[in-house]
């Protein structure tokens, strides 16, 4: 068995396994989330949470095996890549449970959704939902017909926050246009702030005042551009506002947080079961920022017409693509 | 002439010791130089004579022994206190730096400043009038690298003289002279020393020795083994003690059967060739010549007139800009290095550590250089053989050590070059090109190469010899070409051949 | 600000990271050192720049310290290839490795993070942009990266050190033989050239106010390629820097067009170089003893 | 009995072959305790941790045989490059290649086709994937001049764009980065033959990558092409005198090296995974010059160095309790810088004490 750079666990005590996506810890969004998530259940659940950083390639697999080979009560892995790896240890790890946050969905080839095992919760955020909000909200503060979105890596994931947004837009300016660019193609693409600034800039100076980002890293240089221009950028998975307060108009959380301390939760009440987990708007899943800091910068009404969308897509009236 | 005994010597080196790795370049060697004389320094390949000149210019402290200059302890000085002791070198190898202006390479190291610039006016104005002092006529501005070989060493000389050199060292400085270059250079030397310079001279022409020398130091084997008056010495007996037996010193050697008419059988034919060089579009320009087979054909020539471009268009290493190449009546201008190889056509490179060996491979790979396919049996080279072949070519040859797994780095200059010679006549060729076959090899071995380039010959190969020593394109050739300025400026029969003929036509005098 | 003028700001922008490691890069490469090193060097200047100033709330004290982390890493490099003559390109690559290593090391030990140090003192604090020269401007490291070029130029031209690193890199023997220690031109110019290429990485940290692991991003490589296409003349480089930030603003400009996928926008300044390479410097010739001990 | 191969000239290569890993390895140990210290953490305890995590347990090992196949590939790759006095540092790009050559092969061939006809073609795909790859710097180098360097590192970028380009259509499986599974050609897992690998990665494509190696070597070192090979990148201008032509050698070398990376890909695709995925080889280029180095460019070299960094890759998994795992990111570069250093050094003192005898 793989030797123990996590303690085995005690058998009693509610042991949990992370295994974080690349980027780690310090992301200043997803698996900072996650890590929050597992610190409060620490606190507030008596939990002990043993967080693993692995590499590229099958460092992936070997981080969730050596968690569940120690018998942690539950493994949770942050990130779609990690979806046929968790699929693979579910089933060979009957008596463990499985996490996996933005699990991807198999077809069969007739279409239909293929269940994951049933020890294995997949974790599924519609990003989409939150997205079209923050883009409806960007459209009505912007001030300007055009609207600016920087993705990270150009993958189908970050198409469906760019897909959300610009329905989000057209929705309240339908003669609005979205300018969308990827800072690359390759994993790179969601750490080099540098070409997320000068994406940034670019956008700015052709007339956009509000920039969504969905790319991790190089949406710092998102920010760092707001700041320098005066303009305002929209954060993305936890709340932005400090990387550049003032200029943060809202961030498009995904509460991340909140779902692992919630099944965390729920392993220690015995109420976890697996299967496909859905957290939209409804769900209070995925949303977006209004608070102290920024109410200063979203017009009373403008809320107002947000929170009505919000509770249109909740009720289902308004239709949300997710891809482009 | 200075008499030996009178003054107290100005250098003195005395049991100097010096290694390379494992290679002992020198061990117990001395010198003694008097002011004011040209002290000649002779001896084989290898017998360590640049080493010792180095050790005395401080480029590297000597192992063992003690180096003195007027009067002076000096061992293990830096290069930099040499030459503000007043001692210069030209190497044997230019040491100067061919993008950089005459003046740079003039001033490199002790450059005239104004505030943190260099002061270039002022160092251009300086070198100029130094090169007026000592006669030389040159644009200080010019690239180094676009000068012809002989100006460089005259920019080499004024390098040292710039520094103030009192003790001038010249390593083999005529290899690469025209005799009228090297007459001017006996003018610069004999004026050096009419004004109380000393000059050590380094050289394998013997006539040379005897013509410009006052003092004459043997070197064998890394020691000094005779110092004697230039006066009291002949060639031979130069000869003798730098090899330590007879040597025959052949210049008509040459025992000629009865010579074969020319279109009896075909050898190389070369008609109206150009052939662009790395500089000039037209390095070889408009070449038109034939060697028989049976015949050899000397170029004569100062380096740099397009010998190497001709020799690298004859043998397929360079593209022909127009012109014609055909052996026999096979017109070779478009192929291959290896398709003119089968046709019967070798090659010895001017160049043996750039192109004619691979110094990292065993003697027996070289060998096989250029035959590897032949060698192939089921996909794998047949090993066996080529050691067994590698042996006899070794025997052959005479290359020592007779070891076919030592790499050839491992060897010393004239056996690398058996190695090189022996391959492009390991089969019969039909058209041999022999660049520069003897370059840097010392007199036993020339002697040998000399004797399988004739061998050859007789059996019927057309020779294309180039070398830049004019004595030994005398001493090989039956017609003599020369080139100049990347045409063929004249070709005579060795009968009518001389050096007071063939020097101005060398340098474009004539 | 009239889009002409937007695309030179940008451009000028963006090549500064490229100015000052193609600065450094001429003088080790002219000198006969390859600088593969490059993006190492950025990265560890990058860092460096982001702790100096976290520790001290000053980014000048950020540029120093990135100066420092250049040099050090320069003269691991000038050790190891001058004293123990390793192999220029293994050593360089090493030196890039040891640099991604170090800087994560230190990134999780310092900050615990494995991505992002916190926020930091930096240079782009202003607003206003409207102006071509006053955006520029709100960098120092902007305008000292535009003149870095040139004064390498004056430095290799013109002063005696620039005539020996010439000399020392075309022919090392040569320069050995007047007294010009080769070694020690060497050290020197490939120290400054860590020095110099450790301010590009600065500039993209203090730019950003944090450093992000990897955030050199292939800058130090580009940069080379400027230098090779530069034929190895510092001016003619600069111009090459220019071109290759020209090309990633045009990536940048055309991507906001969605004319084409945006994989192949991405490969525009990487074909560009190609193309470059082949046809127009083919076969430019390097510096006589590059690589040479 | 030749001067070269007396006992004290064997002696002599032995020691010259062998002392510089050597002092490489206590070097970087040396720079791994001051690390570690760093961190108050003891030394001996982190690398007993590092080493029990690799070679102390059966499924630590077999990871490190699934990291080492992988590392074989790109190290032969930058090892033939460099036989012909060339670097490649796109074998990075070569290796995504195979990869995803081998996964179209693998997903266009009927499901059940025999693994005796699907594993070679899937194979030849992976090395074809590689090869065409390498052959565009070969050309480039070859007709052009322009330096392979620069060319590989640049091809990499556009290389991996392509590939993204290449899935983002049809082939993509929705929201992930990588194809369907292959229908034919996939690999026995190791564990299929030996139970205690149970889990970990390694599989059969270990055996064509040492076939590969054998091979490599072979053609190498007993061959006419493999001489040529040599010859050119030892003394390119002497190679052409002898009538090799230098370009195709070139371009030969090249094509031969991004084969051997590309056939990597089989490891992931057809081993592991089974399919294609963006990103799997990230980093395995860059380390496979390190493997080529300090596997002196040798195959049998190569294959002891991959399972060295191959250790040091797992082993970083295995130490992440005690120190940051980014240790070894570290640890690989001063391998790499005292390698590179120690070998003219050892070379140069071998040669002080030799002349002293
Ligand atoms: N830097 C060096 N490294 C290793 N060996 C050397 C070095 N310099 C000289 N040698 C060796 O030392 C010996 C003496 O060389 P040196 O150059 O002094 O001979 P030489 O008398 O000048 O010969 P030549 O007439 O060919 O110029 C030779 O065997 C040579 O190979
Ligand atoms: N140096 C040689 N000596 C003898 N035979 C040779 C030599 N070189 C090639 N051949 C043989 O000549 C034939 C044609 O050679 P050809 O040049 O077409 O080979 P190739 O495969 O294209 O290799 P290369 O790339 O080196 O040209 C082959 O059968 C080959 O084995
Ligand atoms: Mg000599
Ligand atoms: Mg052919």
């Amino acid at each position: 068995h793989p030797a123990p750079p996590v303690p085995a666990a005690s058998g009693n005590g509610l042991d949990i396994g992370i295994v974080f996506d690349v980027g780690g810890r310090g992301d200043k969004s997803f698996n900072d989330g996650a890590y929050r998530g597992g610190e409060r259940a620490e606190h507030e659940l008596g939990a002990r949470v043993h967080f693993i950083e692995p590499g590229e390639g099958s460092d992936r697999e070997a981080g969730l095996r050596l968690l569940a080979a120690e018998h942690m009560k539950l493994v949770i892995g942050v990130g779609f890549i990690f979806t046929d790896d968790l699929t693979a240890l579910a089933n060979e790890y009957p008596n463990t449970e499985f996490a996996g946050v933005d699990y991807a969905l198999k077809l069969d080839s007739a279409g239909n959704v293929v269940p994951p095992p049933p020890n294995l919760a997949a974790l599924k955020f519609r990003e989409e939902q939150g997205s079209f909000l923050v883009g409806a909200l960007a459209a009505l503060v912007g001030k300007s017909k055009k609207l600016g979105f920087v993705g990270g890596m150009d993958i189908p994931l970050i198409h469906k926050f760019e897909a959300g947004y610009r329905a989000g837009v057209n929705y309240v300016c339908p003669d609005c246009t979205v300018i969308a660019q990827y800072a690359g193609v390759t994993p790179e693409a969601f750490r080099n702030p540098g070409r997320g600034k000068e994406l940034a800039l670019s956008q700015y100076q052709s007339g956009v005042n509000v920039i969504f980002h969905a790319s991790g890293s190089t949406g710092l240089g998102v920010f760092e551009a707001a700041r320098q221009t005066g303009t305002l950028a929209i954060g993305v998975d936890a709340d932005q506002y400090s990387e550049a307060p003032g200029h943060v108009l809202t961030s498009m959380v995904k509460g991340v947080d909140a779902v692992v301390f919630d099944q965390i939760k729920k392993v220690r009440d015995g109420t976890f079961h697996g299967g496909v987990q859905e957290y939209g708007l409804a769900e209070n899943g995925v949303g977006y920022i209004y608070d102290a800091h920024n109410r200063a910068l979203i017009p009373d009404s403008v809320h107002a017409r947000v929170e009505a969308i919000r509770a249109g897509i909740i009720a289902g009236r308004i239709a949300v693509p997710s891809t482009r | 002439m200075t008499d030996a005994g009178a003054a107290a010597p100005i250098v003195r080196m005395t049991g100097i010791a010096k290694r390379f790795g494992a290679v002992e370049a020198i061990r117990d060697a001395g010198l003694e130089v008097i002011p004011g004389e040209i002290h000649a320094i002779v001896g084989e390949n290898g017998a360590g004579k640049s080493t010792l000149m180095r050790i005395l210019a401080g480029l590297f402290p000597p192992d063992a022994g003690t180096v003195e200059v007027a009067g002076r302890d000096v061992t293990g000085w830096s290069a930099s206190q040499a030459i503000a002791a007043n001692v210069g070198m030209v190497h044997q190898h230019f040491m100067l730096v061919p993008p950089l202006t005459i003046t740079e390479n003039v001033i490199l190291g002790r450059e005239p400043r104004s505030g943190l610039a260099i002061d270039m006016a002022r160092a251009q104005r300086e070198v100029a009038e130094a090169a007026e002092r000592s006669g030389f006529r040159m644009n200080v501005r010019a690239c180094v690298r676009d000068l012809s070989v002989g100006e460089q060493q005259r920019v080499e000389i004024l390098k040292t003289l710039v520094r103030g050199a009192r003790i001038l060292i010249l390593d083999e400085p005529t290899a690469v002279l025209s005799p009228p270059e090297v007459q001017e250079l006996w003018r610069v030397l004999r004026a050096l020393r009419a004004s109380g310079g000393t000059i050590i001279l380094i050289t394998h022409k013997l006539d040379e020795v005897t013509e410009i020398s006052d003092t004459i130091t043997v070197m064998r084997a890394g020691r000094s083994v005779a110092r004697f008056p230039t006066a009291s010495a002949s060639a031979a007996s130069i000869a003798r003690a730098m090899v330590g037996r007879d040597v025959v010193l052949s210049n008509d050697a040459t025992t000629r059967r009865s010579p074969i008419s020319q279109t009896a059988r075909a050898g190389l034919d070369v008609r109206h060739l150009v052939v662009a060089g790395e500089l000039r579009a037209r390095a070889v320009d408009d070449v038109s010549f034939s060697v028989a087979r049976g015949e050899i054909l000397g170029i004569a020539g100062v380096e740099g007139n397009g010998q190497s471009a001709l020799i690298e268009a004859i043998v397929g290493l360079r593209r022909a800009t127009s012109g014609e190449i055909s052996i026999g009546d096979r017109d070779i201008t478009a192929l291959s290095v290896r398709e003119r190889d089968a046709l019967g056509l070798a090659h010895i490179p001017e160049d043996r550590h750039r192109r004619g060996l691979v110094l990292d491979f065993s003697i027996a790979d070289n060998l096989i250089l250029g035959r590897q396919r032949e060698y192939d049996r089921h996909g794998t080279l047949d090993r066996a053989r080529v050691l067994a072949d590698a042996r006899a070519a070794i025997e052959r040859a005479d290359i020592r050590p007779a070891d076919p797994e030592l790499p050839a780095r491992a060897l010393s200059g004239g056996n690398q070059q058996k190695i090189v010679i022996a391959r492009a006549l390991a089969r019969e060729t039909a058209v041999l090109v022999a660049a520069q076959p003897t370059r840097g090899v010392d007199v036993g071995a020339i002697e040998q190469i000399h004797a399988r380039l004739r061998a050859a010959r007789d059996a019927g190969t057309a020779i294309l010899l180039v070398s830049a020593e004019l004595s030994e394109v005398l001493a090989l050739s039956d017609r003599v070409a020369v080139m100049y300025g990347g045409r063929i400026v004249a070709i005579v029969p060795r009968g009518e051949a001389s050096e007071e003929l063939l020097g101005p036509l060398m340098t474009g005098a004539a | 600000m009239s889009i002409a003028l937007a695309f030179l700001a940008q451009t000028l922008r963006i090549a500064v990271p490229y100015l000052f490691a193609a600065a450094g890069g001429v003088l080790a490469e002219r000198s006969g050192i390859i600088s593969l090193t490059l993006e190492g060097f950025m990265l560890g200047g990058a860092f460096s720049a982001m702790l100096g100033s976290y520790y001290s709330g000053n980014p000048w004290v950020g540029v120093l310290a990135g100066i420092a982390g250049g040099l050090v890493l320069g003269l691991v490099h000038a050790v190891a290839t001058i004293r123990y003559k390793a192999d220029q390109v293994v050593s360089g690559i090493a030196i890039n490795l040891l640099a991604v290593g170090l800087t994560r090391y230190f990134l999780k030990l310092v900050f615990d993070s494995s991505s992002n140090s916190p926020r930091v003192a930096g240079f782009s604090a202003g607003t206003s942009t409207t102006a071509l020269v006053a955006g520029l401007l709100h960098n120092p490291l902007i305008p000292l990266g535009l003149v870095a070029l040139p004064v390498v130029a004056w430095l290799m031209y013109r002063t005696p050190f620039g005539l020996r690193v010439r000399a020392v890199g075309e022919h090392p023997e040569a320069a050995a033989t007047v007294g010009v220690s080769v070694a020690r031109v060497r050290y020197i110019a490939v120290a400054l050239s860590g020095a110099l290429a450790a301010l590009g990485g600065a500039y993209l940290s203090l730019d950003q106010h944090q450093f992000t692991d990897g955030m050199s991003a292939g800058r130090g490589f580009i940069a080379l390629a400027a230098i090779i296409f530069g034929r190895w003349d510092p001016m003619r480089a600069a111009l090459a820097c220019l071109f290759f930030a020209a090309a990633e603003t045009l990536q940048i400009q055309l991507q906001a067009m969605q004319a084409i996928p945006s994989q192949f926008v991405q490969m525009i300044p990487y074909v560009l170089t190609i193309v470059a390479l082949v046809g127009v410097v083919g076969r430019a010739v390097p510096p006589a003893a590059l690589g040479r001990e | 009995m030749s001067a070269a191969s007396s006992p004290s000239a064997l002696r002599g290569r032995v020691a010259e072959a062998l002392l510089p890993p050597l002092v490489a390895l206590l070097v970087s140990i040396v720079a791994g305790d001051l690390l570690i210290l760093a961190v108050g953490q003891s030394p001996g305890a982190v690398y007993r941790l590092m080493l029990e995590g690799t070679w102390g347990n059966a499924y630590g090992f077999g990871q490190v045989l699934y990291k080492t196949t992988t590392l074989v590939c790109t190290g032969l790759a930058v090892a033939v490059g460099l036989r012909a006095g060339l670097f490649n540092i796109g074998a990075e790009g070569q290796l995504a290649a195979g990869g995803l050559g081998a996964a179209l092969v693998g997903l266009a061939l009927p499901a059940g086709t025999t693994a005796l006809l699907a594993v070679p073609l899937c194979t030849v795909a992976a090395l074809a994937g590689g090869g065409i790859v390498g052959y565009v710097p070969g050309v480039l180098r070859a007709r052009w001049g322009a330096h392979e360097v620069i060319t590989t590192i640049m091809l990499n970028f556009v290389v991996l764009a392509f590939l993204s380009w290449l899935l983002s259509g049809r082939l993509r499986v929705p929201e992930t980065l990588h194809t369907n599974a292959i229908r034919a050609g996939a690999l026995p897992r190791l564990s299929a033959w030996w139970a205690p690998f149970h889990g970990s990665a390694s599989n059969a494509s270990l055996i064509i990558v040492l076939a590969a190696a054998a091979s490599t070597s072979w053609y190498l070192f007993h061959t006419s092409r493999g001489y040529e090979l040599r010859a050119v990148g030892l003394q390119p201008d002497a190679a052409e005198s002898g009538g090799v032509s230098v370009g195709k050698t070139w371009i030969r070398a090249l094509t031969i090296s991004g084969a051997l990376a590309g056939l990597g890909g089989i490891n992931f695709v057809l081993g592991y995974e089974h399919y294609y995925e963006e990103g799997f080889a990230t980093g395995a280029g860059f380390l496979g010059i390190a493997v080529a180095l300090v596997g002196r460019s040798n195959p049998f070299g190569v294959v002891l160095a991959a399972l060295f960094f191959a250790t040091l890759s797992q082993g970083g998994l295995a130490i992440n309790a005690l120190v940051p795992k980014q240790m070894v990111d570290a640890l690989q570069g001063v391998v790499i810088l005292a390698m590179a250093a120690s070998v003219p050094e050892v070379r140069r003192l071998l040669t002080l004490r030799r002349g002293a005898k």
